[in-house]
């Protein structure tokens, strides 16, 4: 077991899967001898040649579009984005092509790929480096969505991307790249696509996020007097989600508070919100909360602390679901 | 170096058999014999001619409702049958736009499954084991990308025999995905011919609306690719600028651009009416250009075709594509379960709920949650 | 007043608008001397000449990049999407750029631009010619979105979307193109972006929907025991969503389905679903009922008829929610 | 026409003022004067000067966190400075990408806008009523378009008098929208130029990796643009190709393409360290290209420089930077309401409601809704 960040134990999982499997190749911006921007893929173009850690040409578009091409070809490729912002110009290859290439072929051509990109605020960083459009990705069928928020979940869930035979997009917040360590196992081990994690049980209300907003829940929670008992449940997957965990948790304590980085409408906790209410409606004892980023573009980061529900807002969504 | 020449280039044109059906023997002809024989030139005229057979069906096909909207091949066939003659069926890969049916046959596709693309049916796309080729793709311009993936996956495996052919309009120049695919494949210097129909015409929008360039080729410049300018309804040039360039594509394991310089005799699709937006006189003009016509008049002066052989092959292929259309619309009708099975290896919860349940439920509502009172679930 | 089709009515507002202001600019693929795919923009050219009915190169980012210059310079252009599943390479200039501009320079620039886009299935298209992606711009800040499903709405909603100071997507359900005429007066009005429309009320239940599942759910209303009171709400502006008009009337019926072509999950019917929970959450009998397209790859047109919400789905869905 | 040749071009490379500050005079003179007077020359000396200065403080305000993420222009100083010199302030447009600073300041924009943009707060985007520039912009490649809707609002108004120049970096060619940009621009045939600074690098991806072809320049070719590459690190040479380049849009209301080669000599960004990706001899042999260094070396030569003026110079620079830092330090802190209020002409109702509640209420929740006990509204 060694102790490593977010971003150490996403390099070793690349490396170790790239070991295992010689069809794994990376490609992306800047993903060769610098590293990626976040150096997330630091030593690997040493260790496995620059055919198999490629540096691209700055285009998104081509990245996703040669990437379903490697990946119908019986590659394992893993592109990278440097930002969400720039998923932008490869949306288009995304939701039209590769989530749709095995359904449209019935199953003749499939597209094992895995799209690494950093996501969400909190970094300080300039504009259209801070959004968080999971939601997005979750409306567009045939695509899996996964966002880990701990070191140790990274690694598994990653290896299981790789390994998958469908198309994953694994957003890696990047508030937490550095942010703590964690005991991480030396060998390859996977946690399965799908499965939420109860990261505490508790009986009164249930909070449900996802990435870095994981640790300001948790804040929350310590801010909140001792006897409020809050299950906090770590989505680590978005799609396909696993109502199934969260709403045995709802039928519990009757109460969710749903918090999340992006915009209020539309986002994900609208579907969440949506799911409970259908599964556990007789259960409910107060409408479910959102708390989340306002309907505005992400601000630049002199406001963005102000935008991105911290631990004193989460708490007020708590108390108020609480007092309802 | 104060004021220097940095950069020069030029690009050919290449034509071998002229509009009347004559061969230029000085480029056509290699170690004293035309570089395609009588039979191999036949077999391309057939293979044209069944294509054209089977665009006249379908379009009454679409007519009469039993297709939707398609889109004629009529009047290119010799760019999709002269290139993909040259390249290696079962070795190389063929990455298709719309009008490339003949290529894709020729390369194994059985013919039915083209028409069940467009009589929307996925099962079209479901291409056979062993058969090199990707589905139609009709968003415009994102399919090059993918040719440049596996043409790189040959690359990167080292099988260096192989490569792989993608075809598009002069209107997919337009897109930025076919920038990015010739940026890319140029950079990663992968084995990939680039082959554009310059047909003139994206729906309404003329040559000149859609490019200010006299020719696609030089597009080709802007990422110092190898770049050729060809009479696209001459089938010796097609073949031997394909042949060509395939050679240089596995020789370097680089790319190369074709233009093939050719005309859309019918409309755009059968959802369009071409004469809102073009003349009659510019129809005729290419109509004389034909690439059939001429090279049914060189199989004449060969005297290696005759009228029989055409009535033959006349009947010939209205058997075959009567077959092609009875296979399309001989198999069963697609299920439900068909839009889910195929989402993902693995079904997730939600797919699997909403594929069993769609004929109890209105979906949203899971048929057996609390409250949902019996009499009406079944309703 | 003349009896329309939607596809006359939007013709006579751009007509109208175009006469009116000589900003006014239409720019796409084919919309020249051919009118566009669907002759939608029909005599346009003619009328108004080249230089303000502009055929483009086939480049849908181009298309509304270009539009926002001119935007930012002064002009109105109205650019048009082919098809919805075009918009896929325009996504980054509508989303990041379009959508941003007025908040990113504190409203020293500003983007008053309206895209045109036929939308939903239906009728019997190739591949990527029958998605329904509002929720996508639904969840992004900074555009406004309407999807009008009458010619007389559209004429209206078209007026105000080409004088909004904004940018707006103009959704047009193809369905509903040529389907039926309506008496749609000559003069110019507006009809204001985000306000509902209540089509028939009732006190048993309320439907909300919009674009051609209007017509199924009144075809579904149509099949119901005449003794069953339906409040069906056609939303025709997406995004400001006009939440006081659909609470105002769950608050009386306490029921609601939401009826949508496009995925279940994250549709708009999700953020519909969270919002009536939170607002009417002590009137709610029922949990909100969602019918909607099922969270696959909108098939071939052999299955979409399958696929889209149909009388009779919607049909159970109101009666399950009448059950509950 | 069997093979012939369709198409032809070759493209000039422009230096007048070479790296030890000698001139050509049968490039840069006219009418037996310098293209620059000795006053136009130092002027843009001191702007390059400035410009620099303020890169370096920049650098420094990051270091010690009162800043974020900064590019420094350094080095590439000239092409902004020469080609914003040759447009006309207030009647052209600039759409700049983010080493520009130069040019936008001569354009009009304060300079503590570039650093505000940079320290996170919008305003530093708020461009002043009549200053005729675009912000910063960070997403690469995208600007362009905009540029193409700027330059043909000019067309479309007859605006004749009029010109755009947009600028974007190697990388930036790489991008789908540039290709739609070149495009657009050349079949509309607007009144823009397009100004790439090709300073080598992307981030850490060289020229190579980036492209195959040995000259920008040369992408103009696919869309039958006039282009030219210049020394960008020569102020002369890129006046004269930009003023030019310029002529020739507003005469012919149509596009020109320029490469600037030049040299990033600093990090991408303050969040880049360049020495894992390049080397030092590399550097150090652009450094010695220094279009700063020659420039100095010119105006001596032409004896209206002196180490006086460069102390006077270097002190004023110092004293201005520190005067734009304290403007852009010193404006009051943004207030939440600010993110809401500019997100459109006229709020809806969800948008004043967050922005009314957002200290009142989690947001989700409608603070005056039923059941919320009042105790806890506050809390
Ligand atoms: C991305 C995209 N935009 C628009 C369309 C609609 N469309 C279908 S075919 C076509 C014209 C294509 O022209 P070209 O590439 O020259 O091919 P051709 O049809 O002439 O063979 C257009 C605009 C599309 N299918 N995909
Ligand atoms: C669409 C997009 N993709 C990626 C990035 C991240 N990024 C910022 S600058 C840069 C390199 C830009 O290179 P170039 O265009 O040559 O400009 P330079 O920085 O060299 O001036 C990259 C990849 C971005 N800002 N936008
Ligand atoms: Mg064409
Ligand atoms: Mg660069």
């Amino acid at each position: 077991m060694a102790h490593l960040t977010l971003v150490q134990a996403i390099n070793l999982a690349l490396a170790q899967e790239m070991e295992r499997d010689e069809r794994v190749v990376i490609l992306g911006e800047d993903v060769g001898i610098n590293g990626g921007v976040f150096r997330v893929t630091e030593g690997l173009v040493q260790r496995f040649g620059e055919h198999r850690v490629q540096n691209t040409p700055l285009d998104e578009s081509g990245i996703i579009g040669v990437s379903i091409g490697l990946a119908m070809a019986g590659m394992r490729p893993i592109p990278e984005i440097q930002f969400e912002g720039f998923l932008g110009p490869a949306y288009d290859q995304l939701v039209n092509h590769a989530a749709r290439y095995r359904n449209r072929t019935r199953g003749a051509i499939t597209i094992p790929l895995t799209l690494r990109v950093p996501v969400g605020g909190g970094i300080h960083a300039p504009e259209l480096h801070s959004d968080s459009p999971e939601a997005i990705y979750t409306h567009s069928p045939g695509l899996k969505v996964v966002m880990p928020s701990t070191p140790r979940d990274a690694k598994g869930l990653l290896i299981s991307a790789i390994r998958d035979p469908d198309p994953v997009i694994f957003f890696e917040p990047k508030r937490v790249y550095r942010s703590f360590r964690e005991e991480v196992p030396e060998d390859e081990y996977t946690i399965p696509i799908g499965q939420a994690k109860v990261v505490n049980e508790g009986d009164d209300v249930t909070v449900v996020t996802w990435g870095a907003s994981v640790f300001q829940c948790l804040e929350a929670m310590d801010n909140l007097p001792e006897d409020v008992s809050i299950e906090l449940i770590d989505l680590r997957t978005i799609d396909p989600i696993d109502t199934d965990t969260i709403a045995a948790s709802v039928e519990k304590t009757g109460r969710c508070v749903i918090v999340h980085e992006a915009p209020l409408t539309c986002g994900l906790g609208a579907e969440l919100s949506a799911r409970i209410q259908e599964q556990c409606f007789l259960h409910l004892e107060a409408p479910v909360q959102r708390v989340t980023g306002f309907d505005t573009v992400m601000p630049y980061y002199k406001l963005e602390l102000e935008y991105l529900p911290n631990a004193e807002r989460i708490g007020k969504g708590i108390r108020e679901c609480l007092a309802y | 170096m104060p004021r220097t020449t940095v950069y020069k280039a030029s690009i050919d044109y290449l034509q071998i058999l002229d509009e009347d059906g004559v061969l230029d023997e000085s480029l056509g002809m290699e170690d004293g014999r035309p570089i395609l024989s009588d039979e191999q030139v036949m077999y391309l005229y057939e293979q044209m001619w069944i294509g054209r057979e089977l665009d006249e069906i379908a379009f009454k096909l679409q007519r009469s409702g039993r297709m939707g909207t398609y889109p004629q091949n009529k009047g290119q066939e010799a760019n999709g049958a002269g290139s993909g003659f040259a390249m290696k069926k079962g070795v190389d890969y063929i990455v298709p736009a719309y009008r490339e049916n003949i290529t894709m046959h020729m390369h194994g596709l059985p013919y039915h499954y083209i028409l069940l693309h467009w009589m929307g049916d996925e099962r079209g796309n479901k291409i056979p084991e062993g058969v090199l080729t990707t589905p139609i793709s009709v968003p415009i311009g994102t399919h090059m990308l993918h040719a440049v993936g596996i043409a790189w996956s040959f690359k990167l495996r080292g099988e260096r025999e192989r490569c792989v052919i993608t075809y598009f309009g002069d209107g997919a120049t337009s897109e930025g995905d076919f920038h990015g695919a010739m940026n890319f494949a140029s950079t990663l210097s992968v084995p990939l011919i680039f082959y554009c129909q310059n047909n003139q015409w994206a729906i309404s929008v003329p040559h000149e609306q859609q490019m200010n360039s006299p020719t696609v080729a030089q597009k080709a410049l802007a990422y110092e690719m190898p770049t050729i300018q060809v009479d696209g309804n001459d089938v010796f040039a097609v073949y031997k600028a394909t042949r060509d360039a395939r050679a240089h594509c596995v020789e370097n394991c680089a790319p190369y651009f074709i233009e093939g310089v050719t005309y859309r005799l019918g409309d755009h699709t059968t959802a369009d009416d071409a004469r809102r937006y073009r003349s009659e006189e510019e129809v005729a003009q290419w109509a004389a250009k034909d690439p059939l016509i001429r090279t049914r008049k060189y199989l004449e002066s060969r005297e290696v075709w005759s009228d029989e052989r055409q009535l033959e092959l006349e009947g010939r292929a209205k058997k075959i594509v009567q077959e092609i259309v009875a296979a399309a619309e001989g198999i069963e009708p697609p299920v439900s379960d068909d839009m889910f099975v195929h989402m993902f290896a693995e079904l997730d919860d939600d797919l699997r709920r909403q594929c069993e349940t769609l004929r109890t439920s209105s979906i949203g509502q899971n048929p057996d949650q609390a409250g949902l009172k019996a009499e009406h679930q079944n309703a």
